[in-house]
């Protein structure tokens, strides 16, 4: 449901938006060109597919409670990606627009933190690492 | 009894596979798995403390006893978004 | 430019994000069904044209300027609009998502506040009025 | 000397009219020229107050002193978004 391997389309998490909904907030998480200071080709992301899809429905729904005129929905990729492409959409809908952002900005912040997947970033020169966002910067591993 | 345990990123890459199914005794916590697995691969334990651990798609914590069958990882810092 | 009275399409928004971008945040405004408590069946947008188009295009490189690595696009449609129609699209990119949302949200603020665009609800019972978002409902014209 | 006037919104329907000539004297501000046509059309003055007004696509100040061929729009509020 959430975890796809293909490119992430927005018009069926758009399809979602409700006739009472008068603010839509989407965010998209982009493959950068550079990280940490070094060049980056290409993004490899890896899930621990049955819990991040769960812990993915938890962060929809909890946020539906919180704001409870919204509607979340979320898609995150898994795989290679290039440069430009898009790891993760987040579709927050609600009557107003006040709503609609924070619930899409507290969706990615809370997939950030919570979600099993992890990313290993692919450099020009063939080198790659494991990102580990707790460090501030890249962790090399072999 | 015996669980199935997880390993993802760097922890599939020390580890050298995906997963396996393990025996462990009734009763063991999570946190006795965690220094199983370091002691058997000491490249595990970057960091001094145990990591996140799921169990059966569940963050829990390190005292969780152990169930035949559970689903068992510890977890990476996680990097999705 | 940023005045349309075609169906807003997002695809030549989001063409611009740069490869150093990490972050999209993109906002919808959509036509709601009901308004001041009342149900609302389409929305009449009329614009200053020419006007309008200046304080887009001013919003958006002033908010540029602000958050010096951001892009921020903007549309906005005119004419007869059904529920569930976009009425306004803001994509705004950034290396980091806390631009993007920033940069987004004060966009789709300042163009609420300045960009000389009217709007005309149109109820199921034939009636209609100008909104006048200054008096916190409707204000019923003629 | 001659300016553009244009109307939008609540003030057209009230004007009955998008837009016209209009012959103003010399030295005439955008203050004045409002007191005029709120003279000719009442309906215009549902505030109290001047509305914005935009001189050539900017908005303006109340003191702003016409030219000739000025396009110029006083701005029902604003709903755009």
């Amino acid at each position: 449901m959430h975890l796809t391997p293909e490119p992430i389309d927005l018009a069926p998490l758009l399809a979602g938006v409700r006739p009472s909904d008068g603010g839509v907030c989407v965010f998209l998480g982009v493959v950068r060109d550079n990280h940490a200071g070094r060049e980056t080709r290409s993004i490899e992301y890896q899930a621990y597919g049955s819990m991040a899809e769960s812990e993915m429905e938890k962060i929809a729904r909890a946020l539906e409670r919180e704001w409870p005129d919204s509607l979340v929905a979320i898609r995150h990729r898994v795989g290679l990606l290039a440069v430009g492409e898009a790891s993760v959409a987040v579709v927050a809908s609600a009557p107003h627009r006040a709503e609609a952002f924070a619930a899409c900005r507290a969706a990615i912040d809370r997939i950030k933190a919570t979600v099993p997947i992890w990313k290993k970033e692919f450099h020009p020169d063939g080198s790659s690492e494991w990102v580990d966002p707790t460090r501030g910067d890249s962790s090399t591993a072999r | 009894m015996t669980i199935r345990l997880l390993y993802f990123a760097t922890f599939r890459d020390v580890a050298g596979r995906d997963g396996e199914d393990r025996r462990v005794a009734p009763g063991t916590p999570v946190s006795a798995l965690w220094r199983e697995l370091v002691a058997e691969m000491p490249g595990l334990a970057r960091t001094g403390s145990m990591p996140p651990a799921a169990v059966n798609c569940e963050y829990t914590g390190p005292d969780t006893v152990l169930a035949d069958g559970d689903e068992v990882a510890f977890l990476p810092p996680v990097a999705g978004g």
